[in-house]
């Protein structure tokens, strides 16, 4: 089928760029607008164009269910854990300040790294969503 | 130092021990780890109701932000009681429930299953523990969202259409909540609860502020399913799990309950404004409809679990008026009846899981005669049975004396006149139960079948044995109610 | 404003559902418009990656899964149209009172969001007030709204997971 | 005054977008209107960006550019499976 | 010391038999052996309590308080005193008759019927010893509730249909008039206890008293005042010491005994005088004397005439209760144990003669007394307690109620005492005369059936009725007991 | 945009009421889902109203300006987003699940499957 | 590995000029996410010899230039086609014979086709491409066949390079 | 000063020449016939309409990362836009949508 070869094309071409997009809102939350979720819902997307000019079983090879059902709650786990990290450091729960000797950075640090969280379980949970759905039939 | 981190940590527990279920795959060490997690809260929650009993309200404040600007918890009397209902009865539940899962949810999907009842365990605990407006909506679409799924973990089919139902139903009954939301943010500026109270005194009689207070209760209502509001529920209890009804009877609406009682007494506090509002007749008004519907709606049933389930319906109209009268009395009546009949259901949902367990259906045709059979099962459903119609000695009376008290002490007769005719209507079906049970002509061709497994037998009875012991001695739970009343009420 | 209106009738009026999913498109598309008129790029961004990509993807699955077009049904639910004339008249009420649109002096204004706006920056170094708030000052809820989203990717495999055998064991039961 | 005509012409578009989205006919013609709106889209919020004097929000412009392809791609993806399913 | 725990073993060693009862239900009997020693040690202590009683020892317990003011508490009064003892001494004499009766008529599920016997004999005594209105009704309701189970014990479409009419009838008096009544007297006075000369004297307006006595007037449906008596002949499909027992003694008793308390500790004799709020009921229990007698003039079922009997025999006790003086108190006191010895007499009467031929119409009867001589002579001795006739225990109360009526002077109910005696001895004097007549009709159809007396299987049925006879009789000799106490109570 | 006072909220309104009205009464289950997004949309049309300042800018702190709209509104919307997000999920899984297991997926055909089951 | 260098080394690029914020932390965020963006286009077998990033030519810029006055041109052709009152246009479908040997040699004639406007390339066969053009006339310049050598060139420069 | 204001005027005629294009392929995706010539008017507005108008704020943003921003925007509208109208038509065709042509409703007016 020649038909979708400008699709897989433009595709191979753009999904990097997506990819890299999402890590850079991710990382950028704190500057710009967005953040983990968008970040997240980002990545997943691109992941989800391929699967759908190339294939859903494909795409299922390269994410499987069991890596996204594992990152998913690896996600939710790093959120919680810097929340009990603050708690072994001497804080309230989610207290970040304590992370670090000036608050202001250990608040930094933890909105980076909840926010990483953040993306890594939106991002799997989407995908875990799609492919749960569209691997029916 | 951990014991001033004891508030967040039984949030923290479950939610935790979810994706660790989800991790481990397997049944068995989800099971054992959602039992940990729930006993440790458990115990978190204990300790925690003697530190207030004794040292009153405790303030917990996440990510140490101060109130207005961060997220805040607040335990006082009246939700750590909740609290204690709502963790008890997951630690209850969750030890023996095994055989029963194993009988009706598929291998494959049992550690989804402990995951998401911690999810929704922690999204309960969630609601009750914070003093933030907002914090209870995010909490409430986590519990909510994890019910969905508990629902629709059901065998037959109709779960499916019951799990979607409730979907919308409560998703619409969560974006009222969410306007109100929005209303009263619009007139305060704030979502802390303590703030809001202060900054709604002056302004309450504005526009905005009665119909933010009126779309969160209606959008509460909903989650509560009071009459007419409560489509969702029957199907729900029906076709769910049997483990799951037991559970989503014991506490699901009882944190709604709660919610109500929150806004309206610590928020809103109409107790002393009394004029100004007329929620408090509306919603006796639709208790009544509730009583009286629900009830006989529940005698014209054929499944047992559509029996409770309506049973459950007008239960809700007797909470809601003992939430409504805003008296010490009635208060009390309310918040001890969110508990005693937490235990009631929940025994009886859990027996009719231990029958649902040998039967494979809790269709009313087929319990004929099975007092015989079951003996435990049976007399587990009628001991519960004359808890709903409030017989005396069991914890239904308790809270009905003090509804009917309530009521006649606020001279509103037609109120104490329903509760007594409710339990009147209740006696019809507990009867027609019965009568199936024990004296109904018995069906040759039925299977011989065993008592159900002891396991499955020993949170039903300890609820009962709760539930006889809090009817005839009521001093425990009677008190913390008054304490949580004259709180609320401001009374000191 | 008017076009969101018009182009959510739109979309609900239409029969063909596909069709109403592309018309969300365009409806999720002006919305994004609105919140950046309305200053809230960040949900603006978030309306761009959730409605541009996944909910269109998720629809049309859905769709395709279960069927194109919507049965036609010609009786008007007066019931509906009550409850929701209920509702809307009692948030119209309650509009009446509120403060004008972008009223500086308004409650929301002037009780916590300006401590935000003056401290987030340094106590946080996070020059996105938003996000400063999200993750940090309310970074519970923030917990809260991962949980959520966890809980439904658990719920649907939960649901959909080993779903061959239950259609089976249903079709058994239809059969006895 | 340079953004708002800009503003003014693309809403104008949109307008005409919408009319070409409602009146259909066929679904492709739906998606040809959702594809074009949304580059108006974009260029509306670029535009609005600088309007506000907040021109860094051009990064929702670029994350529409890039996500409104995939919900185009998409819609014909599914129409395909409808049609091969039939 | 030693007296508290005579109460407590009195109410709860029924209670404590059940498991034994349920243990040894493969083994008749050990298991009824059980239940005559529970009773033989019920008899004792009840005695002991009742020489306590007269040589003056005030006894009490309170268990623990159920909620705040509402203590589980027994206190022993003169009459409640008797009715235990006559409770006890009946159980024992019931149980040797039983032992007879289910065996020759092998009976299913015994173990039920022992079980709930027990029990009921329990909540007897606990309503006759209970200190407080509460723990009144708390074994009022489960006296209901485990004597449902013995209504019902056959199982048929019969039985179920008189079960329902049963549980409805008790239960809804109960619930919506005696618990309604009970809550506003709560409301008002805030204490339910029985207090020496009325808990509500001079604390309520006459008008609120009147209400409040009509409420708990019909609400003690077990007193089967008119129109809420339909449940007593519905209940006699029940086993013949059943209805012996219960239907004559325990359950009616406990009502009409009730009653008594109410007017005596709760009302006081004086309030119901002055404001004269208990005049109303003169005239309903007269109605009720007349139409019972009526009525049972009207039917052939023999079980059935005893049961209109009893309706109208209680309503003499309730007609004392209305006439409020020392002297109809005393008369009502008395009448409680003659009529629970005289139809006791008569019912254990139908039961043999059930047994031995399978008959239960009084057309049947034709003969019968020259088969079963024994049977009938006791037959009369109760007839005579019913009519009210020497030498029996039926005198002294009637006399004594005549006193109260010419000292009330209120000649509606002279009147009624009289019709009533008349009416009484036209239906019960016929049966009699029929047994006693030779007819064609025994022998054609089934003599070989009936045997000469009741065979040795059923020597514990004779033994039983000739005790319950000899008693009756007893009565009218030594009414010293009964006076002694009856005047305790009333005088001071 | 500014002309009238309370403009912003009606337009939430209207369409919390087309929202509201769709979910009640269509019968088509993923119907009912696109009107409970446009419910929920509506809402967030109302907090973000509520969050705007004339004149103002958006909430990321930059020396070029003093004047910033609320971000707290900002912030609960992007949680009520997400929220909605996993409802749509959820709901369109059990929708799948039900033209699934009943072959349809109309609300009243549906409900007629169940009855005739029953009987 | 060298192509996975070369995305890598491009993606890094994008990434600093999309950040603006150079603090080391943010700078080594960007190296770490290009890498695993670079992994992950691995994975989902992206680095083949075809792939558009690696295959930039020289001669790009130039084809560009040409296209966008190609564009231009037509651009306003195509308006005076669709604002004349009277609309003279004379929709046709045709056949474009390719000459290009390699995917992405299609690919972006076929995409400059459609750039165009007026010109729609709406289905890609064996050796042509199923032309729509909104006027004859756009169909005949395109016939001319000149855009199709000018996309040879570039494939075939590309191909130099490797 | 003059720079800037040859820079503004440039913007100025840029963004307008590409308003009329936007406005003129808006027109046309009203006016035109079938999907396919509704698919050129399209393209008019994503190549042009949208190159003009972000080549002019590309020259008010001046050298900063906002151009460079806007370029990547162009960049990926060049990629993206012909594949989706490609993707349309060809699913059009195999949608069984038929070109409207002008020469057959010519001869079905004579
Ligand atoms: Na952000
Ligand atoms: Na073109």
């Amino acid at each position: 089928m020649k038909n979708y070869l400008i699709l897989r094309v433009i595709t191979k071409l753009l999904i990097p760029f997506i990819l890299l997009f999402g890590l850079y809102v991710q990382m950028h939350g704190d500057y710009g607008p967005g953040g983990g979720f968008q970040a997240g819902v980002i990545f997943a997307s691109a992941f989800i164009l391929y699967a759908i000019v190339f294939d859903v079983r494909i795409a299922r090879k390269v994410m499987p269910m069991w890596l996204l059902t594992i990152l998913s709650c690896v996600g939710v786990l790093l959120y919680c854990g810097v929340g009990i990290a603050t708690l072994i450091y001497g804080g309230n729960f989610l207290e970040y300040g304590v992370l670090s000797s000036i608050p202001s950075s250990g608040n930094h640090i933890g909105i980076l790294i909840i926010e990483i969280g953040v993306g890594i379980a939106v991002a799997a949970v989407i995908l875990l969503i799609f492919f749960s759905l569209a691997g029916r039939r | 130092m951990i014991s001033s981190q004891l508030p967040i940590l039984q949030i923290i527990i479950p939610l935790v021990a979810a994706p660790l279920c989800i991790l481990l795959r397997s049944d068995r060490y989800s099971w054992f780890i959602a039992n940990v997690a729930t006993i440790s809260i458990l115990g978190i929650v204990s300790f925690l109701m003697v530190a207030i009993l004794e040292n009153g309200p405790i303030n917990y404040q996440l990510g140490g932000w101060t109130p207005p600007f961060g997220i805040e918890y607040r335990l006082d009397t009246l939700n750590i009681f909740v609290l204690l209902l709502i963790s008890g009865s997951a630690a209850l539940i969750l030890p023996f429930i095994t055989n029963s899962i194993e009988k009706e949810i598929d291998k494959n999907r049992r550690h989804f299953f402990y995951a998401i009842f911690l999810l929704t365990l922690t999204g309960l605990m969630g609601i009750v523990a914070t003093n933030d407006i907002f914090n209870v909506y995010v909490f409430l679409e986590i519990s909510s969202l994890g019910t969905y799924v508990l629902i629709g973990l059901g065998k037959k089919r109709q779960a499916l259409t019951a799990a979607y139902r409730y979907l919308i139903q409560g998703t619409i009954g969560a974006t009222f909540i969410l306007i109100g939301i929005g209303f009263l943010y619009s007139a305060t500026g704030t979502l802390n609860m303590a703030d809001m109270r202060n900054l709604l005194d002056p302004i309450i009689d504005t526009r905005p502020v009665l119909a933010g207070i009126s779309i969160m209760t209606a959008g509460i209502l909903i989650k509560l399913a009071l009459f007419p509001l409560h489509l969702w529920l029957p199907n729900a209890y029906t076709f769910a799990p049997s483990v799951v009804s037991a559970f989503l009877a014991m506490v699901s609406t009882k944190v709604a309950a709660y919610l109500l009682i929150r806004l309206n007494y610590s928020v809103f506090d109409i107790s002393s404004r009394l004029d100004n509002f007329y929620i408090s007749e509306v919603l006796i008004a639709l208790s009544i409809l509730a009583i009286l519907i629900g009830s006989f709606a529940a005698i014209l049933q054929k499944d047992i679990k559509s029996l409770l389930a309506m049973s459950s319906i007008a239960q809700i109209g007797y909470l809601v008026i003992g939430i409504s009268i805003p008296t010490v009395t009635g208060l009390t009546g309310g918040i001890v009846h969110i508990f005693n009949h937490g235990l009631i259901k929940g025994s009886m949902f859990l027996a009719i899981a231990c029958i649902v367990y040998r039967l494979g259906d809790s269709n009313l045709k087929k319990l004929k005669g099975l007092g015989n059979k079951m003996p435990f099962s049976a007399a587990a459903l009628v001991i519960g049975g004359l808890g709903l119609v409030g017989i005396p000695g069991t914890s239904g009376f308790i809270s009905k004396w003090y509804l009917v008290t309530a009521a006649l002490e606020s001279n509103l007769w037609p109120v104490a006149v329903v509760v007594l005719l409710g339990s009147l209507i209740t006696i019809v079906y507990i009867g027609r139960l019965i009568e199936i049970l024990y004296f109904a002509p018995l069906d040759k061709s039925a299977p011989q079948i065993k008592e159900a497994p002891l396991l499955l037998h020993i949170p039903v009875w300890i609820l009962l044995a709760a539930s006889i012991y809090f009817g005839l001695h009521a001093d425990f739970t009677i008190s913390v109610a008054e304490n949580a009343a004259t709180l609320l009420l401001g009374i000191k | 404003m008017i076009f969101v209106f018009v182009t959510g009738c739109f979309a609900i009026w239409l029969k063909d559902l596909v069709a109403s999913t592309i018309i969300l498109g365009i409806y999720s598309l002006i919305m994004a418009t609105i919140w950046v008129v309305l200053d809230a790029v960040d949900v603006a961004f978030t309306e761009a990656a959730v409605g541009a990509g996944v909910t269109t993807a998720l629809l049309l699955f859905a769709i395709w899964l279960t069927g194109k077009s919507e049965k036609k049904v010609n009786r008007i639910q007066w019931g509906a149209i009550l409850g929701v004339i209920l509702t809307g008249s009692l948030l119209i009420y309650g509009t009446i009172g509120m403060p004008d649109f972008g009223d500086p002096s308004a409650p929301a204004q002037i009780h916590i969001s300006p401590y935000y706006l003056q401290n987030s920056l340094a106590e946080t170094k996070a020059p996105n007030a938003v996000t400063a708030v999200l993750a940090s000052y309310r970074g519970f809820d923030t917990l809260g709204e991962v949980t959520v989203i966890f809980t439904a990717g658990i719920g649907v495999l939960a649901l959909l997971s080993g779903f061959r055998k239950r259609r089976k064991r249903e079709k058994g039961v239809i059969q006895e | 005054m340079i953004y708002l005509v800009l503003c003014a012409a693309l809403l104008f578009t949109i307008i005409l977008g919408l009319t070409r989205a409602f009146l259909g006919p066929s679904i492709y013609d739906r998606v040809l209107a959702v594809n074009s709106i949304g580059t108006k889209t974009v260029l509306i919020i670029a535009a609005l960006g600088f309007l506000m004097g907040r021109p860094d929000f051009t990064d929702i412009a670029l994350l529409y550019a890039l996500l409104n392809f995939i919900g185009t791609i998409a819609v014909l993806k599914y129409v395909r499976r409808q049609q091969g399913h039939n | 010391m030693s007296g508290q725990i005579l109460i407590l073993l009195n109410i709860f060693i029924p209670f404590l038999i059940v498991p034994l009862l349920f243990l040894f239900k493969n083994n008749p009997n050990i298991r009824e052996i059980t239940s005559i020693l529970a009773s033989i040690i019920m008899c004792i202590s009840s005695a002991l309590v009742i020489e306590n009683i007269i040589s003056g020892n005030h006894l009490t317990v309170t268990i623990w308080e159920v909620a705040p003011g509402l203590p589980i508490n027994f206190t022993v009064e003169p009459i409640g005193a008797l009715f235990a003892g006559i409770g006890s001494f009946l159980w024992l004499v019931t149980t040797i008759y039983s032992l007879g009766y289910m065996r020759a008529n092998s009976e299913n599920n015994q173990t039920r019927f022992y079980i709930c016997f027990s029990i009921a004999l329990g909540c007897t005594a606990g309503i006759a010893y209970s200190g407080n209105m509460f723990t009144l009704f708390l074994f009022y309701e489960a006296l209901t509730l485990s004597t449902y189970p013995l209504v019902t014990h056959s199982g048929t479409e019969e039985a179920r249909k008189s079960g329902r009419i049963y549980l409805g009838i008790l239960l809804s008096t109960s619930i919506m008039l005696l618990l309604l009544a009970m809550l506003w007297t709560w409301v008002e006075v805030g204490s339910l206890n029985f207090i020496k000369g009325g808990l509500l004297t001079n604390q309520v307006s006459s008008t609120t008293a009147t209400i409040l006595f009509i409420l708990y007037i019909f609400g003690v449906g077990k007193a089967a005042i008119m129109p809420f008596h339909k449940w007593l002949p519905a209940a006699m499909v029940a086993p013949a010491p059943v209805s012996a027992l219960l239907h004559a003694v325990a359950v009616v008793k406990a009502g009409v005994f009730t009653i008594i308390k109410l007017t005596v500790y709760i009302f006081g004799l004086e309030t119901i005088s002055n404001t004269a709020s208990g005049d109303w009921l003169i005239y309903v229990s007269g109605v009720t004397i007349l139409l019972a007698a009526i009525i049972a003039l009207k039917q052939d079922n023999l079980k059935l005439r005893l049961a209109y009997s009893t309706i109208g025999q209680l309503a003499y006790i309730v007609l004392a209760a209305a006439l409020a003086n020392s002297h109809a108190i005393a008369a009502g006191t008395i009448h409680i144990a003659a009529h629970a010895f005289g139809k006791i007499t008569l019912f254990f009467c139908a039961g043999a003669i059930y047994t031995a031929s399978g008959r239960t119409r009084i057309s049947e009867l034709y003969g019968i007394g020259r088969k079963m001589p024994l049977t009938m002579a006791a037959f009369i001795v109760g007839a005579l307690v019913m009519i009210g006739l020497p030498p029996s225990g039926g005198f002294p109360s009637k006399w004594l109620l005549l006193n109260a009526t010419f000292s009330h002077e209120n000649w509606f109910a002279l009147a009624v005492l009289i019709i009533g005696t008349l009416l009484t001895a036209a239906y019960l004097i016929p049966i009699i005369f029929i047994s006693f007549q030779k007819s064609d009709y025994t022998e054609k159809n089934d003599a070989q059936e009936v045997s000469s007396e009741l065979g040795s299987k059923s020597f514990f049925m004779t033994m039983a009725i000739i005790i319950t006879s000899f008693t009756a009789l007893g009565l009218f000799f030594y009414p010293e007991i009964a006076i002694k106490l009856a005047t305790m109570a009333t005088g001071g | 945009m500014e002309i009238l006072g309370q403009f912003n909220y009606w337009v939430s309104i209207a369409l919390a009421m087309i929202g509201l009205y769709t979910v009640i009464s269509k019968g088509h289950l993923i119907k009912k889902l696109i009107g409970l997004s446009i419910f929920q949309t509506s809402v967030f049309l109302l907090f973000i109203t509520i969050g705007k300042v004339r004149g103002a800018t958006a909430p990321i702190i930059d020396p070029n300006f003093s004047s910033y709209s609320s971000p707290l509104p900002h912030v609960l919307i992007l949680t009520a987003i997400v929220v909605s997000v996993a409802t749509l999920a959820v709901g369109i899984g059990l929708a799948i699940l039900i033209k699934r297991t009943y072959g349809s997926i109309e609300d009243d055909e549906i409900e007629s499957i169940d009855k005739a089951e029953e009987n | 590995m060298l192509h996975t260098i070369r995305l890598f080394i491009m993606l890094f690029g994008i990434w600093l000029a999309l950040s603006g914020h150079y603090t080391p932390l943010l700078i080594i965020a960007g190296g770490i996410c290009a890498l695993l963006c670079a992994l992950i286009s691995i994975r989902m077998d992206f680095i083949d010899q075809f792939h558009p990033f690696i295959k930039i030519s020289w001669k790009a810029p130039i084809y560009w230039l040409w296209l966008t006055i190609e564009i231009f041109k037509s651009g306003i052709n195509v308006s005076y086609l669709i604002l004349h009152p009277r609309m003279p246009i004379s929709p046709c479908v045709d056949k474009v014979y390719t000459k290009q040997k390699t995917e992405i040699g299609l690919v972006t004639y076929a995409n400059s086709i459609t750039l165009t406007p007026g010109t729609l390339t709406t289905s890609l066969k064996d050796n042509y491409f199923e032309i729509h053009a909104l006027s004859h006339t756009l169909m005949e310049d395109l016939k001319s066949d000149e855009m199709g050598n000018k996309v040879c060139e570039l494939e075939q420069n590309s191909r130099d390079e490797l | 000063m003059t720079e800037s204001l040859t820079l503004n005027i440039l913007s100025w005629i840029s963004v307008i020449t590409g308003c009329f294009f936007v406005i003129t392929g808006g027109l046309g995706l009203i006016r035109l016939p079938d999907v396919f010539s509704r698919i050129h008017a399209a393209g008019i507005t994503d190549t042009l309409g949208a190159g003009f108008i972000i080549l002019g704020l590309m020259l008010q943003g001046g050298l900063s990362f906002v151009t460079l921003k806007l370029a990547l925007v162009m960049i990926f509208i060049i990629f993206t836009s012909p594949t989706a109208s490609h993707a349309l038509a060809n699913a059009a065709i195999l949608g069984g949508q038929r070109p409207w042509l002008k020469t057959a409703k010519e001869e079905k007016k004579s």
